[in-house]
């Protein structure tokens, strides 16, 4: 068992505002008209603790919506890399669990066999405070990906926190959070019974949940129902194109690169942004387009999600935080379509043939 | 002047908007002004050549009267790219609503003597002639702009934003007033380059952008009636920015 | 007898809109504007739109005076629902209209009106001999549109104000660094009076009647009553009793006059010639300093005028911005139908709007009258006697004295006709 | 690192194959270490237009140079056939899988080239036909609109002459009455003209996604396993290092696990025409 500490709510106000004298602090702060987004605190209690989840997730500090990467000199083409704005060792506060089991999603991608320069570095410079969650939210079914309702990594984290009412029960995930913690004024070991009651709010709050998926066989039933009508009746009916699913979706990494010139054509900016599969142009190639219906691009969303990142990556590209179905202005929900085949295959309506 | 890259910019049916925006364009201004050659704009200077030829066409306004349509042919000919720049050129914008009346009860709600008004339904320029691309936006957007007069100076296709104004919206993490206040929201269907600006500020977009290319309008149409919406609602939503495109004709189902 | 000589300009240029003129030469000259500008038939499709959707309807009338028509509209719908507004949205609307009446100035004087006193066909070929003007232009309309902006969501075809007020409020420290800007433009705007009224115009009195909103309190922008120096002295609600529109077979645009047929100026000239007096004292300095003096009947003076408008305009936007903290407000609207009209100073002169709405908040009829349409018959009849002085000078010189006048009433086709 | 980082090449030599399409031979110009495999590709961008993929036309290395074939389709395509001996253009790469040319030792070789498709094809035409005693039987089917946009045909025709039948051509449309060797009709029309057994051969086929098609349920009615057919991809790419996420066929990346597929593999997935 690692090493915990209890820190009372006060104390634990304390050591952010200590914090803030060294690090970036960021954490979720309540915005005027309603939305929670995580941004940088002036002060410990910006904070809002109390939240289900955000609109985009931490991974916009890591892996920003636009990333500038180099200068060209359009003369003699040599290029200058553009350091990632330095993030000055920011220390992101209350990452939910599935957010953080996100992030160690988007490592994959980004930290595999080729490493992205602006994402290993942003990454490394940014510590992570994974706060539990004591209850469902209401779209989420992160407990069924495996990603919650308390943290399930081993690693990529730096502290874990609990929520116990009057106090903070907080477990070192890395040497730089033990480093972290160091600086908590009043802190104190916690005892085996502080475990056993984040044991019980863990027990509790699994039982939570009202929203459920079955993964076990899930990846191999979509593949071998790759033209099953969900797809294009949702596609018709109700997907707008509008790509919120994908632009919430913590684990999506998909970009586009765009360069900008200078209007007296001397210099170029290369930059990146979020892109989507949701958007018409993605399999755009010259004279065609591979997922030119919406029926294909929806599919590849949900196949992409719950089968072929498996097959990728060894785990699913779903977390289960629900944004995608929060935030999709007709409400799809892609735990729906995915049970209306699991259905379909009992009832005997699906397929379960051979896919090679 | 320039690198000799000649334009000439059109004013049709419209506020003009267009035009102002181009030297709206601040920071630009002058890098446009003196990258290029503007040999034809009534607004900006007079004389100018009229009959070109041009590099780029930038057309503004719809066409409702037929001595535009009559030029606008002999625009397309004599130039080498041709772009309606704003709502009213790209899909019929403001002037366009008109349509959904019927053409002598608008003209007599303004005129005693229609007999000297000679206009036609408001259509946009592709309706006339083919176009390289569409400048969107009322006004028209800077990006957008300044993507069009580089690409000019690059020889490059232009890349325009395609993509709904949703995405703007979540990038400013702004609330969805259509998924948290049931507004009738036109965001998912119309294209993105104001930056969200309506939802952003508390309220629900209302098109002016126009359609994004494959919107799904009949989707949000039965979403916007399921929120308890009317037909004649719904219908006015479709209509504000644009003359039935394929795009949001499902929308535009008459009451 | 020979036939009498024509001047035909068929497109005028660096004008909003589209309009040329035909003038007789004759003992007697005959003048035609004709504006050609297409009809878009606003009024004829504003019937069976929601009263919602107006203010971002007519916005579109003009691109350079936006706020204007949006914001009249909206408090025209305002007058027939029975809605109340608060003290705020009426400040901040105010603020709002200051900076849309400045950058709009900005524009006629320096690339409309200037090249012709430069001798250049547009502001374009000003640029290597004159940089420095367009720079200034450049910074003063930057912030000026800026603030429009700040209010507005966008400076063209602003989305934040709707009937009842505005859906958004910026926070206190973005109008914190638009103040900065602005008062960074005050030399700017000095300048700009000092360098317009040095350039030479014709030397030129017309005989006018001129119109203006007026209010004892403030220089009045968005409400008052309707003044002229011919006595009239009337509520905006007594407006269709008072003025006469008429359409003409030469124009798409309508001719809108004093009840008995007296035409009338409306613009920055005219207002100062009203309420010269409501100007801050800086202003009137400044004007004394150029030697601007009221009654001033040289409709070449209202370029003038508008430069001097734009530096109060500056000053007092500083002033509102800075008198006032303003906060979030929650407003609702309550649908009901009811007829109502709204008169304001959009740039270029008086604008009016009126709407009956039905208890669905359909609009049933609309009226708009736009200052173009106010000044249309006295700028035919400023050219009528600019000809008949100048009968001697060649064509040439009198076409072009013809366009510059034309020209310095800041005329807007656009609005004109829509 | 930064592997989105490009490096600087030197345009040595521009031939002009056809009316749209030119080969560009390049080295790099900052003497780095560099060396690739047939089928790979590399990214060739230029500042203000980007990137895009090309495969290597060129077998190997010589003398530090390499060759791309590239027709004219777009802004950046047409810029860069626009550039002459000496310019500069920004390269990163090489990227991606080769042909797998181990696994057709032994075997009879059948290469199935469309269009520009033909030009990633032209290193293995080279190295089989100076390695034929590695190989059984070759055959080079070769297809495009018109006469003229069989690239390289000359040079194919030197190089084989002498062995009959094993450079077969056809077009869609013939435009000289003389084609004594070119046939008018489908590349598949070909397959019927080849005399060895399907199931002792291996194919590598590039050219239309259409055409792939019709080339392997062919060769697997004729009895090639799905396995034994390989097809090279083309997908939208923008990073070339499985990050971008655009050039994704179901599980696979056209950049990293391809370009070059076992046709049994790839066709499993949606959104292609395979």
């Amino acid at each position: 068992m690692s090493t915990g500490y209890i820190l009372a709510n006060d104390a634990f106000r304390d050591w952010l505002n200590i914090l803030r004298n060294e690090f970036t602090v960021i954490g979720p702060v309540l915005k005027k008209r309603g939305p929670i987004v995580f941004e940088e605190i002036q002060d410990a209690g910006d904070l809002h603790l109390d939240y289900c989840s955000t609109m985009l997730g931490p991974r916009k500090f890591i892996y920003p919506p636009t990333q500038r990467l180099f200068r060209i000199d359009n003369q003699n083409h040599r290029v200058t890399t553009i350091e990632p704005a330095d993030a000055g060792n920011a220390v992101i506060f209350a990452v939910r669990p599935c957010d953080m089991q996100a992030i160690s999603v988007l490592d994959r991608t980004f930290l595999g066999d080729i490493e992205d320069f602006y994402y290993r570095k942003l990454r490394e410079e940014t510590l992570t405070v994974v706060l539990n969650c004591n209850r469902a939210c209401d779209a989420g079914f992160c407990e069924s990906m495996g990603a919650g309702p308390f943290l399930r990594l081993e690693d990529g984290y730096d502290l874990e926190m609990t929520s116990m009412g009057e106090n903070y029960l907080i477990e070192i995930g890395s040497r730089r959070g033990e480093g972290l913690i160091e600086k908590a004024v009043h802190r104190k070991e916690a005892a085996s019974g502080d475990y056993e009651t984040k044991d019980d709010l863990q027990r509790k709050a699994i039982a939570s949940f009202t929203k459920h998926l079955e993964t076990a066989g899930l990846p191999e039933l979509l593949m071998r129902n790759l033209d099953h009508p969900v797809y294009r009746e949702t596609a018709e009916a109700r997907c707008l194109g509008c790509t919120n699913c994908t632009m919430v979706c913590p684990t999506c990494y998909c970009y586009d690169i765009e360069d900008d010139m200078s209007f007296d054509l001397t210099v170029t900016e290369r930059r990146r942004h979020w892109d989507s599969c949701q958007e018409l142009h993605f399999a755009r190639v010259h004279g065609g387009n591979f997922r030119s219906s919406r029926e294909a691009r929806l599919r590849q969303f949900v196949t992409h999600k719950l089968a072929t990142w498996v097959e990728q990556y060894g785990c699913f590209g779903c977390v289960g935080c629900g944004r995608c179905m929060t935030w999709c202005p007709t409400g799809i929900d892609l735990t729906e379509m995915a049970k209306r085949i699991q259905q379909d295959f009992e009832t005997g309506r699906a397929r379960w043939w051979a896919y090679s | 002047m320039g690198t000799g890259k000649r334009i000439g910019i059109f004013k049709y049916s419209s506020c003009a908007g267009c035009q102002f925006q181009l030297f709206y364009f601040q920071h630009y201004v002058l890098e446009t002004i003196q990258a290029v050659d503007i040999v034809y704009c009534k607004m900006l200077q007079s004389g100018g050549e009229e009959d070109g030829p041009f590099d780029l066409a930038l057309i503004e306004g719809a066409i409702t009267e037929q001595w535009q349509a009559d030029q606008l042919k002999r625009i397309r000919e004599r130039s080498e790219l041709l772009a309606p720049i704003g709502s009213c050129a790209v899909c019929g914008g403001v002037p366009a609503i008109k349509n959904t009346a019927h053409e002598l009860d608008a003209q007599r709600r303004v005129y005693e003597d229609i007999s000297v008004v000679h206009s036609l339904k408001a259509h946009p320029v592709d309706h006339y002639v083919r176009v390289d691309g569409y400048v969107r936006g009322c006004p028209p957007g800077v990006r957008d702009l300044a993507e069009l007069v580089k690409s000019l100076l690059l020889n490059k296709t232009p890349r325009f934003l395609d993509y709904s104004v949703c995405v703007e919206c979540k990038l400013e993490e702004a609330i969805c007033v259509l998924v948290a206040y049931q507004e009738p929201c036109m965001g998912p269907v119309t294209n993105a380059g104001c930056g969200a600006l309506c939802p952003s500020r508390g309220r629900a977009c209302y098109g002016c952008w126009g359609p994004m290319k494959d919107a799904n309008a009949k989707a949000l149409a039965d979403r916007f009636e399921r929120m308890g919406l009317g037909r004649e609602e719904i219908y006015r939503r479709f209509t504000e920015f644009g003359e039935p495109t394929v795009e949001w004709k499902p929308g535009q189902v008459k009451p | 007898m020979s036939e009498p000589q024509h001047i035909e300009v068929e497109y005028l240029a660096r004008v909003e809109g589209e309009a040329g003129f035909r003038i007789v030469l004759d003992s007697q000259p005959d003048i035609e504007l004709r504006i050609f500008e297409p009809p878009r038939f606003f009024e004829g499709f504003l019937v069976g739109r929601k009263y919602h959707e107006v203010g971002d309807i007519v916005s579109r009338i003009c691109g350079i005076c936006p706020v204007s028509h949006m914001t009249t509209a909206i408090q025209a719908i305002e007058k027939a629902m029975g809605i109340q507004v608060s003290e705020q949205t009426v400040l901040l609307r105010k603020i709002f209209s200051l900076s849309q009446i400045a950058a709009s100035h900005l524009i006629h004087l320096y690339m409309l009106a200037m090249p012709d006193y430069y001798g250049f066909p547009g502001v374009v070929q000003m640029i290597p001999g004159h940089k420095p003007h367009l720079d200034r232009l450049i910074r003063m309309k930057e912030a000026m549109n800026g603030l429009t902006a700040l209010i507005g969501g966008r400076a063209l075809h602003p989305v934040t104000n709707v009937p009842g007020g505005f859906t958004h409020i910026p926070r206190p420290e973005d109008f914190a660094s638009v103040l900065k800007e602005i008062k960074a433009i005050r030399k700017d705007a000095e300048q700009a009076v000092r360098d317009i009224a040095a350039l030479e115009v014709p030397d030129f009195h017309s005989d006018s009647v001129y119109v203006a909103l007026y209010d004892e309190t403030e220089y009045a922008t968005n409400q008052g009553r309707i003044v002229s120096t011919s006595g009239l002295d009337i509520s905006v609600d007594q407006y269709p009793d008072f003025f006469v529109e008429s359409q003409v077979h030469y124009a798409y645009a309508k001719q809108t006059v004093l009840e008995g047929g007296t035409p009338i100026m409306v613009g920055a000239l005219a207002r100062l010639n009203i309420k010269f007096d409501k100007l801050q004292q800086k202003t009137r300095d400044l004007a004394a300093d150029v030697g601007f003096a009221v009654p001033d009947c040289n409709p070449f003076h209202n370029n003038l005028a508008q430069a001097l408008e734009v530096f109060d305009a500056i000053e007092r936007c500083i002033q509102l911005i800075e008198s006032h903290a303003f906060r979030d407000e929650e407003f609702k609207v309550e649908i009901r139908g009811g007829e109502g009209g709204s008169a304001t100073e959009a740039p270029r002169g008086l604008l009016y709007h009126w709407y009956c709405i039905d208890r669905r908040g359909v609009v049933e009829k609309a009226n708009l009258v736009t200052p173009t349409s106010h000044n249309f018959l006295n700028i035919e009849k400023d050219l009528k006697q600019l000809v008949a002085e100048n009968r001697k000078q060649d064509r040439e010189a009198i076409r072009l004295l013809c366009e510059k006048t034309v020209r310095a009433y800041d005329p807007c086709f656009s609005c004109s006709v829509h | 690192m930064n592997p989105l980082e490009p490096r600087r090449a030197l345009v040595r030599e521009k031939i002009q194959e056809n009316r749209e399409t030119y080969s560009l031979t390049l080295s790099l110009a900052d003497h780095d270490h560099f060396s690739y495999r047939p089928g790979q590709f590399n990214m060739l961008g230029l500042p203000g237009m980007g990137e895009a993929p090309f495969s290597f036309s060129s077998l190997h290395l010589e003398r530090g140079r390499f060759t791309h074939t590239i027709r004219e389709a777009g802004s950046l395509t047409r810029s860069i056939c626009q550039l002459a001996a000496g310019d500069i253009l920004s390269i990163r790469g090489p990227y991606g899988n080769e042909w797998p040319l181990e696994k057709a030792k032994g075997r009879h070789l059948i290469i199935v080239g469309g269009g520009i498709g033909i030009a990633p094809l032209r290193p293995v035409i080279r190295h089989a036909l100076g390695n034929g005693e590695e190989y059984g039987r070759l055959y080079f089917l070769l297809g495009a609109r018109t006469e003229d946009d069989l690239l390289f045909r000359e040079e194919f025709e030197k190089l084989t002459a002498g062995r009959d039948g094993t450079l077969l051509m056809t077009v869609d449309r013939g435009e000289k009455k003389e084609l004594s060797h070119i046939r008018e009709g489908l590349v598949t029309a070909l397959l019927d003209e080849i005399d060895v057994d399907p199931e002792e051969s291996i194919t590598f086929t590039c050219g239309p996604e259409l055409m792939m098609r019709f080339v392997a349920r062919q060769l697997i009615q004729m009895g090639q396993d799905p396995y034994d057919i390989f097809v090279s991809m083309e997908r939208r790419m923008k990073c070339g290092i499985a990050h971008c996420g655009h050039c994704q066929i179901g599980a696979m990346y056209v950049c990293k696990d391809g370009p070059i597929f076992p046709y049994g593999d790839i066709k499993r997935f949606a959104d292609t025409m395979l």
